[in-house]
């Protein structure tokens, strides 16, 4: 709407952090923990296993051990940088499609498998106790996220981090939990793995915003896009915005701009909608080939190294497969625990129809 | 000791959460210096500050996503929603995550909320102001669904609402706030949540109603009388989960039952009452059973409120009906 | 004719609805080149194209809306939800705008709509994906629900929903969708929206039930059939409003009833039945009414969703404890 | 979020319009129409009616004639200005506060009356037979915005235009919608009434967003903010919006600064949150004295034609009232009427049930 010469009353920008191109090739001056080698082979730890992990629980519903999963193949870096990104006492609310975060917190891999293996054990998390399980309805972890902050700031320490997709950023929730942690201050950072696919709608018919990031200025948050297949980019990004909501600087939200390698889930298939070719291209980019590249230029990574690392990740993953299947069953009537508020003689009765019918 | 209306019992019960339980924590559009539009929250943000009693944007998907957040972290919020009609927005996250996350996480994280919102009709409010969706949410398992019908269960069930380690929607039947005023005694006394309040006895015929519908209830309980119909008045106050052992021993002494509520009839909540009298005393049943409800038709404007809201006459009609079988 | 199963009928009543109203629309979240997750709109985006075959953002709560402001300004949107389970934060727009439209603008204005949703558990599907929210929907002034239970009618019930003037919550049994197939005629001949379905007559017993569990209650039936007990089996295929008449004459006839629905016990369905037999044949009545259905509790992950979901045993079980009472 | 120095990849302004200061005095290069009498004194007209109008309403409400009624005292300008910028083939989605948009529309005044005064008969316009009636639930108007203007879309002519308050920018619906006529290219127009209040929210805790405007950059869609108490500004801002719509430019949000010098509605008593003197100060911008004193200036506005004007509005609306009050009541069996989705056997058992308790 450009016709008089009207009076600019605000002005807004949204920026851009990268400091790895797709060879690994440093692109920008790199934040000062990319210089210790530890914290950048942990990175890169997280985000093979992480892949290796994933490879396995698709297997594993491929011969009809695992029920519908969700892959991150090409996002490891999203999920791997902000949890780095976060601190213990943190508590991170994922989506369903940010395994790497929720293993690097602690959540064990059999957990993790219980959970994609329809068993509530799976949400139980004996590591981060007070973190959310994953969350299957797309953006409502949001408000939680703000929810969980007004506690935390209470508390006087901690940061609730929520992490989503590009399409749960069109959800009313995403929205109106975003408003309010601008609004009330609270310390929630808001990560998007923006993987350019919600099923099959492609983030340009998402929405017509030319970056998500921007979508915190229509409630007065920061916001930053980030290169999301460079792990150094999110975790320094994602610091930034959780150290500044420590201090009480409040809320922000972080793109994380990644392309799905996989299918949507293992009950999809990608190649109605998409097509190849775009994704071949976006192997180019993804996270863990350019860490690789980064960590033999800048760190003297070894073969010898790596193939330590991939075998040790190896191992823990079928480790925790074969602790997953030797999981005894639960117990039919576990259906009628934790249903604190129906009443006794109903659950009584549930109980009783149940093994009228079964026992 | 004091003579308090229904809404002064709310703010007292309120307030003496707030004091016992540092944990507690009021939010809701318009609940801070405007104290809600009904003075539910008057005073508190004066006493307990701004960062206990929360005014919202006009959010309530996100009112109730919050509570749930902070509630799974140790607050124990009261939210509250401006009027009933306005918290369809809010299932999505009482259904899908109030509800769930104890059983979900195996309790591992819970959900010690109150969803507060004045329900109900004959007020004479704007379109949209005077809706009753109870059965809804008792409906959705993993919550409470508790309805007061006086000052002083207002405040015994608020207290125990609050108090309670799960999620509860609290609706309070508005057309009570100020109808009369009783005696609430603020000595901390919580009320059971499954437990029914017998208003009334009588053999004849048992009356199961709540909330605002006590009045009309009691009302045509007096006109029967009159006629020598003695009738049992069952407040059942927590829906759910409801205290099906009272209308059951009700309804197999009087043989009769008789079910008063204002939402719409077709799987009101008045149709669960029936079904557990069909399954669970239909052989002490001298008569069917009978809904007086109100009509499976849009709650109209003010003008013809009066026609869709279950009247004491509706009640005494269907009441001879029944006493019509012997 | 062909052999179709019911996501194909399901199809195959949406492309004919498309061809025969230019004003129909299809809308939802992967609706278009992906065919739905289900492919019950395989095909049609090609056929249509985009413009009337629209793919939306995720957002639930607007695609209601966005159907709503269409249907009053002369189009046909046919929406879909994903799946049952993401239904909730439509609910608002549902409530307070789709049932309500004709009602406050004196018919002026009308919804003529229908919202399409997956729904039901049994197919091990993650968690938030096997709801039975139908009971809320039932519960709303102004809006039609129904539910098929097998190819045919959902291809004569669609037809009928897409051109009914009023808004039309349809819930498609997901377990039923390639469950079998049958022959479906596409003759764009439509099924009343009022009338249940006889699946089976029988004098002893009375199974009123929807959806995927016809498939169990006939095997129950046959079951009973066995032991020397004649079930009359009801799918009741509309919800709201319901053929009560159908219910009231069977059960005057065979003097037991029994309900049998996925959803959660307490205000589901199966109460409004119960109501409608305690109000209309309770003396015809030789035994209580029975409601078989998923637990007060929160629909489990696949792990124990069979412990939850009403088996044929369990409306077995329940059929011979009805069959004692003489 | 200032670490290191990263590249700007998208910029965003918000602009202004105003033509007339508080005093009517010209602050703008004028836009055409202003040049046409005829055109301005019937934005003042329109103006002076629904002030007129609000006064009657209210005193009917005091004296127990009308429901709760929601004033627009120093809103006019909005309701005006956003009426005259459409054509009659547009369709107009009201929130509960723009009665002049809709007298201005064709919605007669008894409607309007019969509305508030808690009868159906209101929302069943003579006039624009296509326009939405009141919507109650905040923002719940957005989305069947959008809906509409699809339709209008597919006939090839008119535009949805929506209106709302600030409090409802805060509503997921109204995020949703927007979005989606972002990224449908819809010929629908947001404008909201930036009243400063939300029953007792002040703007500043509503949200953070330094304007309502920008919330529009979250979608891609183009915005302005316009001094909501010059007519002028608000016509010409929401015509250009219309046009543009109109012509397949897709649609824009408009910002309306204004304040609400009322209670929220005849339910409400403001001076328990908000301060006399704020109040006070905001009488200085209100819209009508503003623009009276502009049609002195440039278009010889008289006294007496002064007079005549508000003469003929009390007239109009005193005649309204009239018919109002005297309009017979409706038939109780009316509730059941325009259900078609009830079975006919319950409805008419609902009749008898009626019946029988009535008389
Ligand atoms: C509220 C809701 N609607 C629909 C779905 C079905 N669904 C699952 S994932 C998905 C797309 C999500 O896209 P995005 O947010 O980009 O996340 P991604 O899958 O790409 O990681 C949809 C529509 C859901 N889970 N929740
Ligand atoms: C969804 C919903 N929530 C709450 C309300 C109660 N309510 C009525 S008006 C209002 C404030 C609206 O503020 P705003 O949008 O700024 O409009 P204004 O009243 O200032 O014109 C509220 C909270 C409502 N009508 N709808
Ligand atoms: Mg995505
Ligand atoms: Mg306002």
């Amino acid at each position: 709407m450009a016709d008089p010469p009207l009076e600019v009353i605000a002005n807004f920008e949204v920026r851009r952090r990268q400091y790895l191109g797709p060879e690994g090739e440093t692109v920008a001056e790199l934040p000062e923990f990319a210089q210790d080698r530890e914290a950048v082979v942990a990175l890169y730890r997280g985000m093979i296993e992480t892949r290796v992990f994933d490879e396995k629980a698709i297997a594993l519903q491929r011969t009809g051990r695992l029920g519908t999963y969700a892959s991150s193949l090409g996002q490891e870096a999203v999920s791997i940088g902000l949890a780095a990104a976060m601190r213990a006492e943190d508590v991170l609310l994922p989506s369903f499609r940010e395994h790497g975060a929720q293993l690097w917190r602690g959540v064990a891999m059999e957990e993790v498998l219980l959970f994609w293996g329809g068993d509530e054990r799976g949400s139980d998390f004996a590591g981060p106790r007070r973190d959310f399980p994953v969350c299957i309805p797309v953006g409502d972890q949001y408000p939680h996220a703000a929810g969980v902050a007004l506690a935390l700031q209470r508390e006087g320490a901690g940061v609730a981090v929520a992490v989503g997709g590009d399409g749960s950023t069109s959800k009313g929730d995403f929205y109106e939990a975003l408003n309010i942690v601008g609004v009330w201050n609270l310390p929630t950072v808001f990560v998007i793995n923006n993987n350019q696919w919600a099923i099959s709608m492609p983030r340009s018919e998402q929405t017509a915003a030319e970056t998500i990031a921007q979508k915190a200025i229509a409630v007065g948050l920061p916001c930053e896009q980030v290169d999301g297949c460079d792990a150094l980019a999110v975790r320094a990004a994602v610091a930034a915005a959780v150290e500044r909501a420590r201090r009480g600087g409040g809320g922000a939200l972080i793109e994380c701009v990644t392309y799905r390698l996989c299918d949507h889930t293992t009950a999809d298939d990608a190649s109605r909608y998409r097509e190849d070719a775009e994704v071949s291209a976006a192997w180019a980019n993804e996270p863990i080939k350019r860490m690789r590249a980064f960590l033999a230029a800048a760190h003297d990574w070894t073969k010898k190294e790596e193939t330590a690392l991939r075998e040790a990740a190896r191992a823990r993953v079928e480790a925790a497969a074969t602790a997953y299947l030797g999981t005894p069953p639960m117990d039919a009537v576990d259906i009628f625990q934790h249903l604190r508020c129906a009443p006794a003689s109903d659950t009584l009765r549930d109980m009783t129809d149940h093994e009228a019918a079964n026992g | 000791m004091a003579e308090l209306t229904m809404i002064e019992a709310i703010r007292t019960a309120l307030g003496r959460a707030m004091e016992e339980d540092p944990s507690v924590l009021i939010l809701g559009e318009d609940v801070g210096i405007d104290g809600g539009v009904f003075r539910a929250t008057d005073g508190l943000v004066q006493r307990h500050g701004s960062e206990r009693v929360k005014d919202t944007p006009v959010s309530e998907s996100a009112i109730a996503g919050v509570a749930v957040g902070a509630a799974a972290q140790g607050l124990r919020p009261v939210a509250e929603i401006q009027f009933a009609g306005f918290i369809y927005p809010a299932i999505d996250q009482i259904v899908n995550h109030a509800g769930r996350l104890r059983a979900r996480t195996r309790g591992r994280l819970s959900c010690p909320m109150v969803l507060r919102a004045p329900y109900g009709g004959g007020i004479h409010a704007p379109e949209h102001h005077s809706e009753s969706p109870e059965a809804m949410f008792a409906h959705i398992p993993g919550i409470r669904v508790v309805i007061p019908s006086s000052p002083a269960r207002a405040y015994g069930l608020l207290l125990a609402a609050i108090r309670d380690p799960d999620p509860v929607v609290f609706l309070e039947p508005k057309r009570l706030y100020r109808a009369f005023a009783e005696e609430v005694v603020d000595d901390g006394e919580a009320l059971p949540l499954d437990a029914a309040f017998s208003l009334r006895d009588g053999d004849d015929l048992t009356i199961v109603t709540w909330g605002a519908l006590t009045k009309e209830t009691l009302e045509a309980a007096e006109l029967l009388s009159a006629e020598g119909v003695e009738t049992a008045v069952i407040d059942l106050a927590t829906l759910k989960p409801y205290d099906a052992a009272a209308v059951i021993a009700s309804v197999e002494r009087t043989g009769r039952c008789l079910i008063a509520h204002e939402a719409a009839r077709t799987a009101g909540f008045g149709a669960e009452v029936a079904a557990c009298v069909a399954e669970n005393a239909v052989t002490s049943l001298i008569a069917p059973v009978r809904r007086v409800s109100g009509y499976d038709t849009v709650m109209p404007l003010p003008r013809l409120e009066a026609v869709y809201m279950p009247s004491s006459e509706r009640i005494v009609a269907a009441g001879r009906e029944l006493m019509q079988w012997r």
